[in-house]
């Protein structure tokens, strides 16, 4: 069933939507990590009102499609005057959803940090940013491999949803190519295997990262 | 007699809306060791987490070398560092070798220079047998010594005043002895005020001087050694003593 | 060549949208537009109203069936078809030498071509102004194969639905859209600010219903459908009724309707 | 515009059409979630036994889920299913059974996750009263899993609910598309329509989503005691 | 002398490639208690794991009741009904109640009836007096209250021989005692056939008949208890029981 003459020659196509995958998923991951750490490291410190203003940012982005914000941000905002590019678009659609999920990845590792090794720092003397900078942090952050490696995954998936915003990331390149040449069999499969060639790679290196991590810093 | 180091008056602790502790009232001397005996869930780790700012408590004053302790957080940190705490559960540093969990406080909290404090941390595992283990990560380490590096780890800021909450209860019964030999190295050699909570009784009678028993948040006796565990004043304490024997 | 077998592969053997098999189930099947005003739409009652959705129903009516909608975006009407999803597209299909590959298409029963829509202040007549900039098409359609194939200095913002490409435009994402000429002229006369620069690009050519390649039954009974529709007039009442009141009094019906 | 934006979210029957996407949204949600638990929960303990080709089929069948996106998953489903296959479904049945093989994959982990956390006393204490198997999975394991399995679950159950979004794109009558035929419809007389109508839809998937999750949270807190 | 229970001839047992008991042999008569001792990481919960089939051996036979035991899955299941076993962890289902928790092997297991089995339960719970707690859940129980239940969920199926596993280790010393009672009285009143595993010399010296002594996967003794205690054979036996005091 399968044409290899169609495969090769979507190809060129496909590394074009392949570079575009990687290089906005990898903005998109860098964003939401920067935020997710910010937001965390805010709720952590229990900045007043901030904090209220960070968890409410969270609830919103993690109870909500990425596909209707791209839709707001795209569609929506030119009308109260306010485009952005598409890529841009995506950038801050994925910072913003990402941010959250990133965030409560960090958090989650920061409060797992036992309350003895807290109280130990105490005993000796410790401030609380000398705790945070000495005990809380470097714990928690291995704490959080975890949970931010599967956020890794998750985000580069989401950009699946970029097409329709008209990105030309993989998979709206493969399903232009299905609606100019009509080849869907050739053309989803290669959209699989392009998925699995980012995708498997990274989550064996995050996995073994994960270990390193826990192994290396970190784990009674 | 000594020098009185540590007085607690009427202190009060509440848990929410429940009493933990009812007006504590006791001091210890310099050199003194002091068991702090009583049933489970008495209050007896409230109560030393009380003495070094781990708990607030809610009415009461602490006089440490006949000074009030203002309780801020700034006091408080001062506080710690003459006060030393070993605690139930193996509590170093999991992302920080045996060397690093001793010489933080030194260098971090008392401004010590690296090269003088790597000098305490390696004379006083010596001390305790456990030299060979600087660079080993804590769990690497058995539950016997990673107390007893515990211990060193509160000794390196030279404290005035150590306290021991249960320090061997999650020991293997092999390791226990360890770490109580060291502890009473620690009065007999040094000196070292220290109050203990413990649940075993023969160690106790061979280490304290004094014992305070605590029930239900109260001091029912405070006691010297020798007259608690041959003649208890109260019905409860000589209860208490028969249930840990078997 | 051989680049004409995933189309056809499955079909055939147990027709199921042969004649006999509609007639049996009872419904047909059709792939429309919903966001395709005036040909195939939803309007404010959220009724499917349209040219195309006329041309539809009537053809149900005349095979004696009830008639089942699916919705279909332009780059989806081939897989709807070749995965049986429906028995005939009914979607603003234009005849291509590459579709012709993959479906079969009944007799035309529209003409089209493209054409590019811009805002009046920057209008664009001509499509060598297009040279280095941004025009926005929907995947799957003839505008889109039109630059890809003929002006590839174009570069084309490639979107899944007409209401998503139109929003696009507005917020000028692109400096023209091009799509089908037909509703391109309806399209302008609701957005005054906007004006069908370009009626024809390329050569002129027809819209027709389309099967799954291979399903001879239906294909048939859609040609004489067509042929007897024609000579009835409907196609004009159609138009009359569904698309003139939409397009700009520059369109004659003669534009957009093949009479014989 | 010389009228509230809002207006366009009532007039004629827009709201009542928004809330019935709204409504397929969400029973394509709960069947898919409702398969898709009971099947995840059988490849869950499968995946606990000790059968090694069993349990790198099962691994194999997540890892596919986990790689391929959603989005793709769907357009697998509904093309290629009923040429390569020959099983033809309507956009709705298509949604559901590939939501459901999905949230079966990633519930079989959470099973399986659940009940290797269960303490191995808990098992072998089982085992030392003479039960089998099948009776430890039945009276112990599950059980015990289930409390520790929920607010994953729960998790779970919000991200099918907002993939749900992506089923627009296979030609489903969802909230999303409703709402772009209501856009294109008012585009003359309410030229923010655009605005208000993703707006609404945006608040639609967050009250839904946003009492599970807040349930979700309580639940693992009070698991952490 | 009484009819011998159970045998172990020769058992084995590696886990990956290390050895962790070697030629193990050892019976047990009817009626008898044997104290199983030995230093933390020597085997006894390995070994006592193995007789009840949790853990598989590699080579070696075991022997109930004069008959050859044949290790399937069917024959474990059949077996584990004449042996009880008490872990050291409190090992109640969490998510029944304490009913539910001794009732479920006599149904499930050896189907009997309900109300068979709730009698059954009732009367055994009053013997270690929990009679109170039949609804339960074990969360709201003490320790030393789940242990008890624990030991009555084995009893409840009748068995032949019991096995504790360091069943006080995890308890707060005061509930130590009430469960070493229970024991005492098992094999007092019932003349219960049983092997203990236990860090409480005290305990080991008053109730066994016998000890078994392990070092590293190997009897070192298999000595009368009253031998062992005052006079133990080898020198590593004599040093553990030193290292076992303070
Ligand atoms: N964080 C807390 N919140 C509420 N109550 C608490 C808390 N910590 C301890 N308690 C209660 O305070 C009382 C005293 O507890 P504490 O841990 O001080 O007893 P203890 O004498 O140290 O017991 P043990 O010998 O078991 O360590 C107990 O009734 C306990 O339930
Ligand atoms: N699952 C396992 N895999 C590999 N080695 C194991 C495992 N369980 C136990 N061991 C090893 O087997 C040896 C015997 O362990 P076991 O738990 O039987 O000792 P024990 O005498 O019961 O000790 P304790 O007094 O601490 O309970 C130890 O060296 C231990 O490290
Ligand atoms: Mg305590
Ligand atoms: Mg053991």
């Amino acid at each position: 069933m399968m044409d290899t003459n169609i495969i090769q020659a979507a190809i060129p196509k496909f590394i074009e939507g392949f570079k575009v995958t990687i290089w906005l998923s990898l903005i998109g991951i860098i964003g939401a990590l920067i935020v997710g750490l910010i937001c965390s490291l805010l709720q952590y410190f229990k900045v007043p009102i901030v904090s209220k203003i960070i968890s409410a940012y969270i609830e919103l982005s993690r109870n909500t499609p990425l596909l209707i914000q791209l839709f707001f941000l795209y569609y929506a905002f030119p009308v109260i005057g306010l485009k952005l590019s598409a890529t841009f678009c995506g950038f801050i659609g994925l910072t913003f959803l990402g941010g959250s999920y990133m965030s409560e990845a960090f958090s989650g590792g920061f409060n797992g940090v036992s309350n003895t090794q807290i109280d130990a720092g105490k005993a000796i003397g410790m401030s609380r940013r000398q705790l945070a900078r000495y005990v809380v942090f470097p714990q928690g952050l291995s704490l959080s491999m975890p949970a931010l490696s599967a956020n890794i995954i998750f985000l580069i998936k989401e950009t699946s949803i970029f097409s329709v915003i008209a990105i030309p990331e993989l998979t709206n390149t493969a399903l232009d190519l299905i609606g100019i040449y009509y080849r869907s069999n050739e053309y989803l499969l290669m959209l699989v295997i392009a998925y699995a060639i980012i995708l498997i790679p990274l989550s064996i290196v995050l996995t073994i990262l994960e270990r390193r991590v826990r192994y290396g810093s970190f784990g009674n | 007699m000594a020098k009185e180091i540590l007085r607690v008056e009427k202190l009060n602790k509440f848990y929410a809306k429940q009493q933990i502790l009812y007006d504590v009232d006791f001091s210890i001397a310099q050199g003194e060791v002091l068991a702090l005996l009583g049933p489970s869930g008495s209050g007896k780790s409230t109560l030393i987490r009380c003495l070094n700012g781990l708990e607030e408590f809610s009415t009461g004053d602490l006089f440490f070398d006949g000074q009030k302790m203002v309780p801020t957080e700034k006091n408080w940190q001062q506080i710690r560092q003459k006060i030393g705490m070993v605690f139930q559960s193996y509590d170093l540093f999991s992302n920080l070798t045996v060397l690093e969990n001793i010489v933080l406080g030194p260098i971090k909290v008392q401004k010590k220079s690296r090269s003088q404090a790597v000098q305490i941390a390696t004379r006083l595992l010596k001390r305790v047998g456990l030299a060979d283990y600087l660079q080993t990560y804590p769990r690497q380490l058995s539950g016997g010594q990673k107390q007893r590096i515990a211990i060193v780890r509160a000794l390196a800021l030279h404290p005035e005043v150590m306290l021991f909450d249960e320090v061997t209860a999650s020991l293997d019964p092999e390791m226990v002895r360890g770490v109580l030999e060291i502890i009473k190295e620690l009065s007999e050699k040094d000196n070292m005020t220290m109050i203990i909570v413990t649940h075993e009784m023969n160690f106790a009678e061979q280490i304290a001087d004094r014992v305070l028993f605590l029930e239900d948040g109260h001091i029912l006796e405070n006691t010297p050694s020798k007259q608690f565990f041959v003649n208890s004043q109260t019905e409860r304490a000589r209860e208490f003593l028969e249930s840990m024997k078997f | 060549g051989s680049s004409s077998k995933s189309g056809s592969a499955a079909s055939n053997s147990n027709n199921s949208s042969s004649v006999a098999a509609i007639k049996k189930r009872g419904t047909i099947k059709v792939a429309v537009f919903g966001d395709l005003k005036p040909y195939g739409w939803v309007n404010k009652d959220g009724k499917r109203v349209g040219y195309d959705i006329t041309l539809a129903r009537r053809i149900a009516k005349d095979l004696g069936v009830k008639i089942k909608f699916v919705q279909v975006n332009a780059d989806s009407r081939v897989d709807a078809l070749s995965s049986n999803k429906v028995d005939l597209v009914l979607a603003n299909f234009t005849v291509t030498s590459e579709r012709k590959q993959v479906v079969d298409f009944a007799k035309a029963y529209m003409k089209v071509s493209v054409g590019v829509v811009s805002p009046k202040n920057a209008l664009i007549t001509n499509a060598e102004q297009l040279k280095n900039k941004t025009v926005i098409v929907s995947k799957g359609t003839t505008a889109e194969t039109y630059f890809t194939e003929n002006q590839k200095s174009v570069s084309l913002l490639k979107f899944d639905s007409k209401t998503q490409q139109f929003n696009a435009l507005k917020n000028k994402r692109g400096v023209a859209l091009a799509d089908d000429n037909t509703y391109l002229y309806a399209w302008a006369k609701a957005h005054p600010t906007y004006q069908v620069g370009i009626k024809q690009l390329g050569d002129s050519s027809s819209i027709a219903p389309a099967v799954k390649k291979g399903n001879k039954s239906l294909l048939n009974w859609t040609n004489k459908e067509i042929s007897k529709l024609d000579k009835q007039g409907f196609f004009e009442k159609a138009y009359n009724n569904d698309l003139k009141p939409y397009f700009s009094s520059d369109v004659k019906a003669s534009d957009v309707i093949i009479e014989k | 515009m010389d009228h509230l934006g809002t207006s366009v979210l009532f007039a004629g029957n827009n709201f009542s059409r928004l809330l019935g996407g709204l409504w397929t949204t969400i029973w394509i949600a709960l069947l898919a979630l409702l398969i898709g638990l009971i099947l995840g929960t059988f490849l869950g303990m499968m995946r606990t036994f000790k059968n090694r080709p069993v349990r790198l089929i099962l691994r194999l069948y997540l890892e596919f889920f986990r790689i391929v996106p959603t989005v793709v998953l769907l357009f697998l489903a509904y093309y290629i299913l009923p040429r390569q296959l020959n099983i033809n479904l309507p956009a709705e049945q298509v949604a559901v059974l590939t939501f459901a093989l999905w949230v079966a994959a990633e519930f079989s982990d959470i099973v399986r996750g659940a009940l290797i956390s269960v303490p191995k006393h808990q098992r072998e204490s089982g085992l030392a009263i003479g039960l089998t198997h099948w009776q430890l999975f039945r009276y112990v394991l599950l059980p015990q899993a289930l409390t520790l399995e929920l607010p994953a679950t729960i998790n779970l159950a919000t991200r099918v609910v907002k993939t749900t979004s992506l089923l627009m794109l296979i030609s489903v009558m969802d909230v999303i598309n409703i709402g772009q035929q209501i856009i294109e419809a008012n585009g003359q007389s309410h030229p923010n329509g655009i605005f208000w109508v993703y707006g609404l839809i945006f608040f639609f998937y967050f009250i839904v989503d946003y009492p599970l999750s807040l349930l979700a949270k309580k639940l693992n807190a009070a698991n952490q005691h």
